[in-house]
């Protein structure tokens, strides 16, 4: 496979918000803003890309049967790491991410790349790979966590761009991220239809 | 002959009623209500009306033309009846661009996401006041003062509000009971509240109106009224210090407007009479429930809301008696 | 409280407009064509050839079946051809064309009015003449009589209902029928009781016509066992399942045919046509054709002879209005369009309706507003709105469970339908189709 | 290199090696994060205190009293001077009056009864009303809302609708009774902890 | 080493030791066989799941071939020859060779050929209009116009011409998966033998009346006169119930027929201009 074109896939031809519906928990839960979308998508790249790589390399050494608990340990081993790591150095950061963290281990982007993508190719392809997908990832939650808190707050990365009394709460509670995530997947479609 | 001879299947009459006289017919049964808010609240009832009415019909109209790209029907009344049906949901004093933001939702979110009329799965209006109220909580929880709305507006807590404030706080509800308005006092019309919620009785005119015109039956609105009222009833048996009695119940907040107008919309309303029945007891359960336990003092938005998502569930499984069938 | 039916139901304007003509003889057609598919089930077997010689009341297609019946010649001439000819829907179908000469009658047919009050024939010969007659249901569904008059096994009827409901509005051939052919109805009725070996029957009358049923009381007194009962004015009324409940207060199960609760019901004109049949020995060749429309310079009704072009009665009626946009064979509510003029009268032809302009064109479909009004009408309790859905889907199993088979194309649906949508129109494709997956299936 | 069989041995030793390199991996990481993490905690906690007392050279040993009011007891953290006394404390509060519940607030308060600064540290309130105390109260531009300078000697604090100096947060007064509740509630303890007074 | 990071050694392998055993314990007593071969064809498949093959889709498909382990009466329209040929490969048998086909519409009764007679105001799908009426022209055999062929096509290959009021077949993504076959109630569309350079010639007409009533129904009915019958060289053109039919399996699209049509109910398409005698053209102005 081109390695290009197998690593701008996750953008937005298979971007796993958009277009395959893959790990709405996080993505609903931690995108109250533009910054926290794009921390938790940069943590899920880290976890996406070192479990391709180590599944990749030892994909042959695993049976079939035992792959499944074999990958998740792999995948939790680094949640967990970066758990940790997280608490260590940016605690303001995982204060507000925290529940979401050991839940990227369930995410299932990570297990979908790892069982569909890394145990069946090079350990290069599945960096790639892991590097593309996670980083689409990243970019969809911060348009979402954006898109929120613009219309939530009135507010891009903590910058103001209107006055925050103006700002629509409910793009900051649950039910907001559901209707924005509808509203852009719509335009997603409509994009890719006009495309095709 | 020169004309061609039509060929259609039968039946080759009809009754004549159409989607156009429903709307305009529940529109004419709103009046009386509306025109009451007008004259307590002044001219900011009208302005919030007028926005919203117009807000309504733009949007549906932009959206049909250059987003769907199809045949606009403004001209059916769905989009009037929901500009007012979200303006009577709304306190008089709601800023014009809250409002519009509120009209965008209705037709926008609530109403035309789902394919436009007949599709949607929430009553439009509700919709819009569900998302107002969660995104502007402060402008959405000031009334307007009944009495004083001639001078400037000030706030004041609606009978509902003043009553959970003071559950909450302990207080018995006897002495809560003097502080709000007599119940005759609320079934004329004076109580703060959204601009259709305040006078019981008008509403209830546009209910006789409604019934003898066909447009609805009498299985929703009675249902949802006498379910609050039993429900509400009980609770007040078992211990009228901690709960209000049950006429309070149906004559404060929206009950009324909710019943009669809200929740019999037909779109989002089961289409048996068993399963509107079975709707509207939900209805009522869930609008005490959220009044009495809920951290809203009002809930019967919400209650109408989660029973039109059940509304497919009850057309599917609730099934209109057959003929010949046998038990 | 007037009988009725229980579910649904709807009040459609009466517009009787020829309540109070009596009924005239149309004059002969110059040529008569006579369809060989005049009723429900297999077409009759034409045993006449072109250039024959036919006299009023002699066989030319003969029964083809059990459920199937003879055609008689209506009229005296020669066979012209035997070939397709275009029909009310635009078909193609296979017609005895007759061109007429004289009125020469066949010479065992007793043309004089005298009253006969009784026959010696015993059950099985009755049923056996009834086939002869060619006599089918003259209500609309022109269904075999004899086939009714010969339970299944196992089945008894317990009672005979006859039905002079006439729920559909503008007609009044029934009614004309029971106003001025009351004894020879009641004579027909004791005939049928006699076939059917029941010793109760009841004849329904909608309650709009309280002359008829004055009539009918009166002359009920003299015939024993058979009772009028007047009914609310309700559409649709004249349903056999709805008649049955109303009268009898039995459902027909799904599915199930009314002798399932020992019930049949038979039109008041089949059994004035049982009557002509037994007892004057004149077999099915001409009926009572009601032609009407608020258009309409005469409305009347008439006898008239099977074969004689709609044209002709139009014609007779004071002629075609210049503003008329639909011919209808039959009432407003369940009869159909005839895409042409020319299209001849047949065994169940129960009246011509004439829909000027501005009645006769569907209104734009809106979008369903889910009001419910089509659920809440539907006689047979089900749920035209989701029907219609399933059939537009062509989801046709659950269009099964849903029951589409018990639709008795009543109309009232798309009757009441504010958003004008064309549910009928979907549902009775998914009968159609349903139907077809259902006897493949056997 | 081909994939290896499903057999007992292969999946038990390959299920074994993978957890074994897991929790090694696992186990090191945690050794050397421990520390920064309790570190970080602390940093917390701390911060919390220093934003809501003005001055103070260090802290004194933090403990818990149960008030006689009130189901929980409540931590208190001294903060001492230079010389080593009391200058005042920092109270963790807290009130299950709030419009969804509980409410936990870190309110500094000076030993002569001046409330020096507060925290909103966990809460549940309506998003854009109730959720407003923390800024609403300590907005030094606004006397009748602002608390930090009052005094509480004089007696607990109320809304103005209740008869109290304080005017509530615009449409959730619900709120407002109970964060004035778990102030009130942080002098009453120090009060009653009678700790405030003593010399050390 | 820490003791924390000797427990959570030990805790973490020997839930991985006992998960091991349990599931190879698992798999053995739940072992189910399914024949790999299955996934291998499915995958070989369009995966249009048009249903073109008589199955409910590729996957149903794919298991037919798979247990009855044949190919006779099987065959994929969209794939074409290509796709059973490798999916006979995966099967170890040889694919039946079919020569690939396209829809035609056979009717050419358009408005100024065809007038209509009356004015349908049903519902509008072609099913329901034949249903209750022959159409709204004198020809009951005709178009009737409602799209139900267009609607049915998963290809976006059958579009309505709004000026003829009648579908036209795109060659190019017509895969003759023949569900507008099945949808047509008056059974216009017959899939044909495709030819080089998507070339057709056929009797765009369908009515079985006699000439008389055929002819004034529309103008390019088939009238089954049999002169192009008697024209044909091949054989290709047989005559049945007063209507002409081209069987594409013999016709060299010579030509020849189209010409001597006195109706022109004949119909070719992508042909090069003819170089004949002007007498035809003349008459085919006329229609």
């Amino acid at each position: 496979m081109n390695q290009w074109k197998n690593f701008t896939k996750g953008f937005i031809k298979e971007n796993p918000v958009f277009v395959l519906l893959l790990g709405m928990c996080p993505t609903l839960g931690t995108t109250g803003s533009a910054i926290n979308g794009l921390s938790m998508g940069l943590a899920t790249t880290f976890v996406l890309v070192m479990s391709n790589i180590v599944i990749s390399l030892i994909k042959n050494l695993i049976p079939d049967k035992v792959r499944i608990p074999a990958f998740i340990v792999v995948i939790a081993t680094f949640v967990t790491i970066v758990q940790m790591v997280m608490q260590a150095y940016l605690p303001a950061l995982f204060e507000s991410l925290g529940l979401f963290i050991p839940l990227i281990v369930v995410n299932c982007i990570v297990l979908g790349r790892a069982e569909a993508f890394a145990s069946k190719n090079s350990v290069g392809s599945s960096a790639i790979d892991g590097i593309g997908i996670g980083l689409g990832f990243a970019f969809a939650l911060t348009i979402l966590g954006g898109v929120r808190e613009l219309l939530g707050s009135g507010k891009i990365f903590n910058i103001t761009i209107y006055p925050e009394q103006y700002g629509m709460l409910v793009f900051i509670l649950a039910p907001g991220a559901f209707i924005a995530l509808g509203y852009i997947i719509a335009i997603i479609n409509r994009l890719n239809k006009q495309k095709a | 002959m020169s004309k061609l001879l039509t060929i259609t299947p039968s039946p080759h009459m009809h009754q004549g009623d159409s989607v156009n006289k429903i709307m305009y017919s529940v529109i004419f049964a709103l009046l009386p209500a509306l025109i009451w808010s007008f004259i307590v609240f002044g001219l900011s009832a009208v302005a919030v009306t007028l926005t919203a009415v117009v807000a309504c019909i733009v949007i549906e109209w932009v959206i049909q033309k250059f987003l769907i790209k199809g045949e606009p029907t403004i001209k059916d009344g769905t989009a009037i009846l929901t500009g007012i049906l979200l303006a009577m949901n709304v306190p008089a004093s709601l800023p014009i661009w809250i409002i519009f933001i509120g009209a965008l939702v209705a037709i926008g979110v609530g109403k035309m996401s789902f394919g436009g009329l007949g599709q949607n799965v929430f009553n439009p209006a509700l919709v819009g006041r569900v998302f107002l109220l969660i995104s502007f909580p402060v402008q959405m929880t000031s009334w307007p003062n009944v009495s004083k709305t001639l001078v400037d507006a000030t706030t004041q807590a609606t009978p509902l509000a003043i009553v959970k404030e003071g559950i909450k706080n302990g207080t018995p509800i006897s002495d809560l009971m003097a502080e709000i308005p007599k119940y005759t006092e609320l079934l004329m019309g004076n109580m703060s509240g959204s601009v259709g919620e305040v006078s019981a009785i008008l509403l209830l005119v546009g209910l006789v109106y409604m019934l003898l015109k066909k447009i609805i039956t009498w299985h929703i609105p009675f249902t949802v009224l006498g379910t609050i009222f039993v429900f509400g009833g009980i609770l007040w048996l078992v211990n009228p210090d901690q709960f209000v009695d049950p006429v309070f119940h149906l004559l404060t907040g929206g009950a009324m407007l909710g019943a009669i107008f809200m929740a019999t919309d037909m779109v989002t309303s089961p289409m048996s009479k068993k399963g509107q029945i079975i709707f509207s007891i939900g209805i009522g359960l869930i609008t005490v429930s959220i009044r009495t336990w809920g951290s809203y003092p009002e809930g019967i938005s919400f209650a109408i809301l989660i029973m039109n998502a059940f509304t497919p569930l009850i057309n599917n499984y609730v099934k209109p008696k057959r003929f010949g069938e046998t038990k | 409280m007037l009988k009725t039916f229980k579910i649904g139901g709807v009040h459609p304007a009466e517009n009787k407009l020829s309540a109070h003509k009596a009924v005239e003889q149309l004059p002969l057609p110059k040529t008569a064509t006579i369809m060989v598919a005049q009723h429900i089930g297999a077409p009759s077997k034409v045993i006449v050839q072109r250039g024959d010689e036919v006299k009023v009341g002699q066989i030319i297609a003969q029964s083809a079946g059990f459920v199937s019946t003879n055609i008689h010649s209506s009229v005296s001439g020669k066979v012209m051809k035997i070939d397709t000819v275009v029909d009310s829907s635009g078909y193609k179908k296979n017609a005895i064309v007759i061109n007429v000469v004289g009125d020469e009658w066949d010479e065992s047919i007793d043309r004089s009015t005298e009253l006969v009050t009784d026959t010696d024939l015993d059950a099985k010969a009755i049923t056996d003449k009834i086939l002869a007659a060619g006599i089918v249901g003259l209500g609309g569904a022109t269904f075999p009589t004899h086939v009714k008059l010969s339970p299944p096994p196992g089945m008894k009827a317990e009672v005979l209902l006859i039905n002079g409901v006439e729920c559909e509005p503008y007609l009044t051939a029934d009614h004309r029928l029971m106003l001025e052919k009351g004894d020879e109805l009641m004579v027909g009725t004791k005939i049928l009781m006699k076939a059917l070996n029941v010793n109760r029957a009841a004849i329904g009358i909608e309650n709009n016509k309280p002359d008829a049923i004055k009539h009918l009381k009166e002359l009920a007194k003299k015939y024993e066992g058979i009772e009028i009962c007047p009914l609310k004015v309700q559409y649709p009324q004249g349903g056999e399942k709805q008649l049955i409940k109303a009268v009898i207060g039995r459902e027909v199960p799904s599915g199930a045919l009314p002798i399932a609760v020992g019930a049949v019901v038979n039109n008041v004109g089949t059994a004035l046509a049982t009557y002509e049949a037994i007892i004057k020995n004149k077999p099915l060749i001409e009926r009572i054709v009601t032609v009407t429309g608020k258009s309409v310079a005469n409305p009347s009704n008439f006898m008239v002879r099977i074969g004689t072009p709609t044209s002709q009665l139009i014609e007779a009626a004071g002629g075609l209005p210049d503003d008329t946009a639909k011919i209808i064979s039959g009432g407003p509510m369940m009869g159909k369009a005839v895409s042409n003029i020319e299209v001849p009268v047949t065994k169940g032809t129960s009246g011509i309706l004439i829909i000027k302009e501005e009645e006769g064109h569907r209104k734009p479909m809106q979008n369903c507003i889910r009001c419910g009004r089509c659920v809440s009408v539907c006689p047979m309790g089900l749920e035209p709105f989701l029907l219609m859905t399933l059939s537009e889907k062509n989801t046709w199993d659950k269009s099964e469970e849903e029951r589409v088979m018990d639709c008795i194309e009543c109309g009232s649906c798309s009757y009441t339908c504010p958003a004008n949508r064309p549910l009928l129109d979907h549902i009775r494709y998914g009968k159609m189709t349903v139907g077809g997956i259902i006897r493949t299936r056997k | 290199m081909a994939k290896l069989e499903s057999s007992f041995k292969n999946m038990v030793i390959a299920l074994f090696g993978v957890t074994l390199i897991a929790s090694a991996a696992l186990g090191l990481v945690n050794d050397a994060t421990i520390e920064p993490i309790a570190k970080a905690e602390m940093e917390k906690q701390t911060n919390a205190i220093a934003a809501v007392l003005t001055e103070f050279d260090s802290l004194g040993i933090a403990y818990k009293f149960l008030p006689s009011e009130g189901k929980d007891s409540i931590q208190i953290f001294p903060a001492l001077n230079a010389e080593g006394e009391i200058i005042s404390n920092a109270i963790k509060s807290y009130t299950y009056k709030g419009f969804s519940g509980y409410i936990e607030v870190m309110v500094g308060i000076s030993n002569d009864g001046i409330i020096s600064g507060y925290q909103v540290l966990k809460h549940a309130e309506t998003p854009g009303l109730g959720s407003k105390m923390g800024l609403w109260f300590s907005n030094a531009e606004k006397p009748n809302q602002n608390v930090i300078g009052k005094s509480m000697s004089a007696g607990s604090l109320s809304v103005s609708k209740d008869g109290g100096s304080i005017d509530a947060i615009t449409a959730a007064t619900i709120s407002s009774r109970a964060f004035l509740d778990a102030v009130n509630r942080a002098y009453s303890t120090i009060n009653e902890s009678g700790i405030s007074t003593q010399k050390e | 080493m820490s003791a924390s990071l000797i427990y959570t050694i030990i805790t973490i392998s020997s839930i991985g030791i006992t998960a091991a055993v349990i599931l190879y314990f698992t798999a053995r007593k739940f072992y189910v066989y399914e024949d790999p071969r299955i996934d291998d064809v499915e995958e070989a498949l369009p995966a249009a799941n048009c249903g073109g093959c008589g199955f409910a889709g590729c996957r149903a498909f794919a298991e037919a071939i798979v247990k009855d382990n044949s190919l006779d009466n099987k065959f994929c329209p969209v794939g074409g020859n290509d796709t059973m040929k490798s999916v006979a490969n995966i099967m170890g048998l040889v694919a039946e060779q079919k020569a690939p086909r396209t829809a035609v519409v056979r009717c050419n009764g358009t408005c100024e050929h065809r007038p209509k007679t009356n004015q349908f105001e049903g519902a509008t799908t072609c099913a329901i209009m034949s249903m209750s009426y022959g159409g709204d022209t004198a020809c009951s055999y005709g178009c009737l116009g409602c799209g139900d062929c267009t609607t049915v096509c998963d290809f976006d290959a059958i579009h309505m011409n709004p000026e003829t009021g009648l579908p036209e077949v795109d060659d190019d993504k017509c895969v003759a998966c023949g569900a507008c076959v099945d949808a047509c109630p008056k059974s216009l569309i017959e899939l044909r033998k495709q030819m080089p350079k998507h070339r057709k010639i056929y009797i765009s007409c369908r009515n079985e009346d006699k000439g008389g009533p055929a002819k004034k129904a529309c103008s390019v009915a088939c009238i089954g006169c049999g002169k192009c019958e008697k024209e044909c060289k091949f054989e290709a053109i047989t005559i049945a119930n007063n209507l002409a039919f081209i069987d594409s399996d013999k016709c060299k699209l010579c030509r020849k027929c189209a010409p001597v049509c006195p109706t022109n109910a004949i119909q070719e398409l992508n042909f090069p201009p003819r170089k004949v005698k002007p007498v035809v053209e003349e008459t085919t102005k006329e229609a």
